[in-house]
């Protein structure tokens, strides 16, 4: 990661930084254009877009229809053509309507070319349950994405993140998922504006830890801190690692600190089953097989689709108590 | 349909979308509630030509087809509000519930959707000899959803009995649909179907009634598929929280004016108007009676909540 | 898994087990149709419904246009309402085009409705390189299936289980996605014709052995028997696990088979990260941790979509070799 | 253009077909081949009115288009090969290769997802200012996925310079498209997006140039798409191994005596008849010399299978 510039950090709400990086984009960069449904005029129904039509007109930015598969499809004849486009697709539930261009088109483009096209797009997207949210609102998709090869995949889980990563979504030339998380966009964080743009890619330990790892993305991070404090209360010293970038997976930092803890747990909301965190397991208990002390433990959704019904939500998003009983299983074996 | 019955009917789907925004705008709902006033007409029309065993398919803002369907209040009241309710249990909310019971096929939050689950049901309809039909409810913008394209060349290939209402309330959510197609009315593209296609004046409940009756009598017929595109606006937001700065000015007052409850009104001398103000009242009661009921009712048991995801 | 009957096997092809299991639905239940592209009046590009329509009629059986998500929708409306579909995507590469009817819809069904819905639904469809195949007619995609809660997922490797499996699938009121092997539709297999509709699940142990247990599924599967003939002439006594369901996921039975042999090798020719292989190793390190001698290893295809040429295909599908030097590698250990 | 030159690029493509499909039943290539015999008229009469620089994007039935983007014949040979070829080096084959060096965006294995990519291709194309346009060639079948209906819809709308050649050769594998929709003709559908559209003799090089010009001269005006549906046949399997048992008597006789280079034939004098030989003749030794080149090319490094996933 790139050194943070001179220019001291800006506060920002997440959705903020997302929207200061795609001005950026559009400011610094003439092959990029914008589209997606509600993104120009209306500014995007999460405000992500908003002002942005206003400053670079109908060339830079415009709205479609809904037709998903119709904008995935232009955003890959673009890219190969000298564009730099930025899809927003709305809520990630929505990419199962157009998933044929993102499995069967986009990421087949360079390899299946040997490296002769590439695809330099970003799709926007976000992510998660929120309270009260339908199921056909609030998959976690990540895990579909990572197992398409070419595809990039990052998921960010701070309003610093969201700037970056999504500035470094732009400017690879590898077709980059950005799946946000709406229930971080209204958190606050600190943004580097004026910061060179970081290259892709690299896991960081938010908070450093001897006890224990644990390993989250997108809107599962927030509850691991959480859970790191109410385990530092009891004397339990957890680290936790912010995967961030889903593809390239930093297996390097997951392993050199499970390898220091010995002891791992791995945090995310989309459903247990053929998770991305069974790949986190199966890659750290590969390489430090006679290190751990314990089974790498999961923590994750339920094989269920949301529910909407807050009670029944509280029963299917990992908590903070139901990290905290993972941390404390691996240390009690 | 009488009159005053249509007003009723029109008048408890406007309280119950009302009722759910104030809850909304309250914090007892946490979801988002897609409200539907302005378009009572379109199902209250349309549900005048049905059957009970016929079948309806909705989208998000689908209340007022669940209620023409014969969904008691206290069971959509308690679903949105994410109660353990007669519908889904809470599991669907306010913009994915359905009811086997009524042949309510269900709501839909994903755009386009519904229309290949309703060529289902029309198809089992076709099978099983009752001359049932399967009546499905899009908005204006759905119709650039490939889903809605492929539906729509199956059902007039196949011939099955579906009717087809696209409610053109002339926005997908903040885009207008004049500028995502350059059609002028959607119905121009049921000869790219070979489906026949009728446009009417969505607010008006007694055309919307007589253009499904004839769509409705062709599918029972055998005659296959038939598009209705209803004319109509929804004078509030897409979802709640919406306030509508993309609206041109004068337009959603336009559209207050001009939304079926109304018409009626307007049209109305001073005996119906009185008994209009009756009905209100019993509206009233009736939507007050069945929010007291459905608050009782409590939040779903989480204990629960791996049960049912496989037989 | 039910007693074979009295009745002696038939010896069929894969393919025309398939055929006998739909010629059996139709005849034995009413409510079944099927449908298709070129499934009815032609019989289908690989065969399986040959002779169908000729028997049943149009009312049974019907051509479709190429409209994928209006085929899965119509056939969720239909399960929902009284009929049993059976559905052929032609191949597996084009249930991207309709994942939205699979994930958002189908998958939804029972489960948002609290049980009030049911969908007894069958997608058929067949999945995996063949020599020369494109990338687009060559994906393995039981990953994104079993990651779809609310979906059940066959993949049967021999014409036995074709036959019984897709029987299962079409009897019970889950929807279910048969995952079939295309490169398997040519080899024979024992088939009980007039045997009892098996249940649901059920892993199988092909061949019983002491040392090490391979665990793999579908086109895998004959690849693992081979590496178990090849390891046996070594004096390495193999176990061959065959998945059978991935959902249900027969766990017991693999973890039991490693329990026994300490040592486990998971194959799938769908691509490594985030594949189903690594759910597996994820369980089953879970449950015998402390147990093992070795960390599961898995083989699977790189990370990349499948390239056409025949010398590229052999450096990605997952071979006699790979697997025997994975097992080495975890008796090293 | 020349009807000697229109003879020669359609015998070209003719003999590649073939011997594809000779290399095919041969065993010395192994995924599958679809070829376009008694359709090359449509690719060798859209591409004069093509400029180098314009876009094609194809189907796997593309060898056509492919040799008219002036791709040469060695390294499709070496592409369906499965060698090391100069276009994807082995890893596309015959129903999936492209070339950026021509701007042929590519053939396609998926069913209508051309379109959308495509029109990317003209969004570039409108955004560069060099009037360049795309053009997109899908089958009749293709016409009912989704994929086909959001891009015509969404090119309309934004005015691309998009030109859809609808290649109506009857058939979608092995289905008639007649009993796959209800419009006889698929340009029908153009007004459902308010896209113009023609019918042309598929057949006659010249009337689909005439078409596809004035179809690019007003995408290079900024008009916008057009939608060109050229009515035709295979005579050959949708794929090398189909025996067209689907086929009704005497259809296959009636295409083989009404395709492109018969028709040219019967039209002929003697002299051109002896031209047309000569033609033939070099034609033969133009494809058995990239044959013979592209034999000599490897078969691609296992080594770098794992290469140029990313950049
Ligand atoms: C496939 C898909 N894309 C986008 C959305 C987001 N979305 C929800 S409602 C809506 C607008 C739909 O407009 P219209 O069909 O006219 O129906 P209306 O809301 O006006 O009733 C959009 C874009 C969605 N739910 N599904
Ligand atoms: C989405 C999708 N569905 C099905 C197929 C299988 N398939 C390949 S070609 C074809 C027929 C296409 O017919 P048409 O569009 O008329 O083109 P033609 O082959 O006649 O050139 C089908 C169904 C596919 N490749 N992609
Ligand atoms: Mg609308
Ligand atoms: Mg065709």
């Amino acid at each position: 990661m790139s050194e943070p510039s001179g220019s001291p950090a800006t506060s920002l709400r997440y959705i903020q930084a997302v929207q200061a990086a795609l001005r950026w984009a559009l400011e610094s960069r003439d092959d990029t254009v914008i589209f997606g449904e509600d993104v120009a005029k209306p500014g995007g129904v999460f405000g992500a877009t908003k002002g942005l039509y206003e400053t670079f007109g109908d060339k830079r930015i415009f709205d479609t229809p809904i037709s998903e598969t119709a904008m995935l499809g232009m955003a890959l004849g673009t890219a190969m053509t000298g564009g730099r486009p930025i899809v927003e697709i709305m809520y990630a539930d929505f990419m199962f309507v157009a998933m044929d261009q993102l499995v069967n088109q986009i990421a087949n483009t360079r390899y299946v070319s040997e490296g002769r096209w590439t695809a330099p797009l970003v799709v926007r997207t976000q992510q998660g349950y929120s309270p009260g949210a339908c199921a056909q609102h609030s998959h976690s998709i990540e895990a579909y994405l990572a197992h398409t090869p070419g595809l990039r995949v990052a998921a960010p889980s701070t309003a610093g993140d969201a700037y970056q990563m999504l500035r470094t979504a732009i400017i690879v030339d590898d077709p980059v998922v950005v799946v946000e998380a709406r229930m971080l966009y209204p958190t606050r964080g600190d943004v580097l504006l004026d910061s060179e743009v970081e290259e892709m890619g690299g896991a960081r330990i938010l908070k450093a830890g001897r006890d224990v790892t644990i390993v989250s993305w997108s809107s599962a991070v927030p509850t691991c801190l959480a859970a790191a404090d109410q385990l530092a209360r009891e004397g339990v010293d957890a680290e936790v690692v912010d995967m961030r970038w889903l593809n390239p997976l930093d297996h390097s930092t997951v392993s050199e600190s499970i390898a220091k803890t010995r002891r791992g747990v791995v945090v995310h909301e989309a459903n247990l089953t053929a998770g991305l965190g069974a790949e986190v397991v199966a890659r750290a208990t590969e390489s430090l097989f006679g290190v751990l002390q314990a089974p790498i433990l999961r923590v994750a959704a339920p094989d269920v689709p949301m529910p909407a019904a807050p009670s029944l939500q509280a029963a299917v998003v990992p908590n903070v108590d139901r990290v905290v009983s993972a941390v404390h299983a691996t240390l009690g074996y | 349909m009488d009159t005053f019955d249509c007003y009723r009917q029109m008048r408890r789907i406007r309280r119950l979308e009302e009722t759910l925004v104030d809850l909304k705008n309250a914090g007892e709902i946490l979801g988002s509630v897609h409200p539907c006033n302005g378009q009572e007409a379109v199902p209250v029309g349309a549900a005048t030509a049905l059957r009970s065993d016929d079948y309806i398919t909705a989208t998000y803002r689908g209340h007022g087809w669940a209620v023409v369907a014969g969904i008691a209040l206290v069971d959509i009241f308690a679903e949105v509000l994410g109660r353990a309710s007669n519908l889904n249990g809470g599991r669907g909310a306010s913009p994915y519930f359905s009811s086997p019971g009524v042949n309510f096929i269900g709501e839909n939050s994903i755009v386009g959707a519904g229309l290949p689950i309703a060529c289902g049901a029309a198809l089992s309809a076709m099978r099983d000899g009752r001359a049932q039909v399967s009546l499905v409810s899009i908005g204006d913008g759905a119709t650039n959803q490939g889903a809605v394209h492929e539906a729509l060349n199956l059902a007039a290939v196949m011939t099955l009995p579906l009717v087809v209402v696209v409610e053109n309330n002339v926005y997908s959510e903040m885009s207008p649909i004049a500028e995502m197609t350059r059609v002028v009315q959607l119905a121009e593209r049921g000869a790219a179907y070979g489906i026949p296609a009728t446009i009417v004046d969505g607010n008006d409940a007694a055309e919307v009634a007589a253009a499904v009756d004839a769509a409705v009598a062709r599918a029972r017929g055998g005659g296959g598929p038939t598009m209705v595109e209803a004319m109509t606006q929804r004078y509030v937001g897409h979802h709640s929280g919406d306030v509508q700065h993309y609206r041109p000015t004068g337009e959603v007052e336009r559209a207050r004016a001009d939304e079926p409850l109304a018409r009626l009104r307007a049209a109305a001398d001073d005996d119906t108007l009185v008994k209009y103000s009756a009905v209100d009242i019993e509206v009233d009661a009736e939507i007050d009676n069945a929010l007291t009921v459905a608050r009782t009712i409590p939040e779903p048991d989480p204990g629960t909540v791996l049960e049912h995801i496989y037989v």
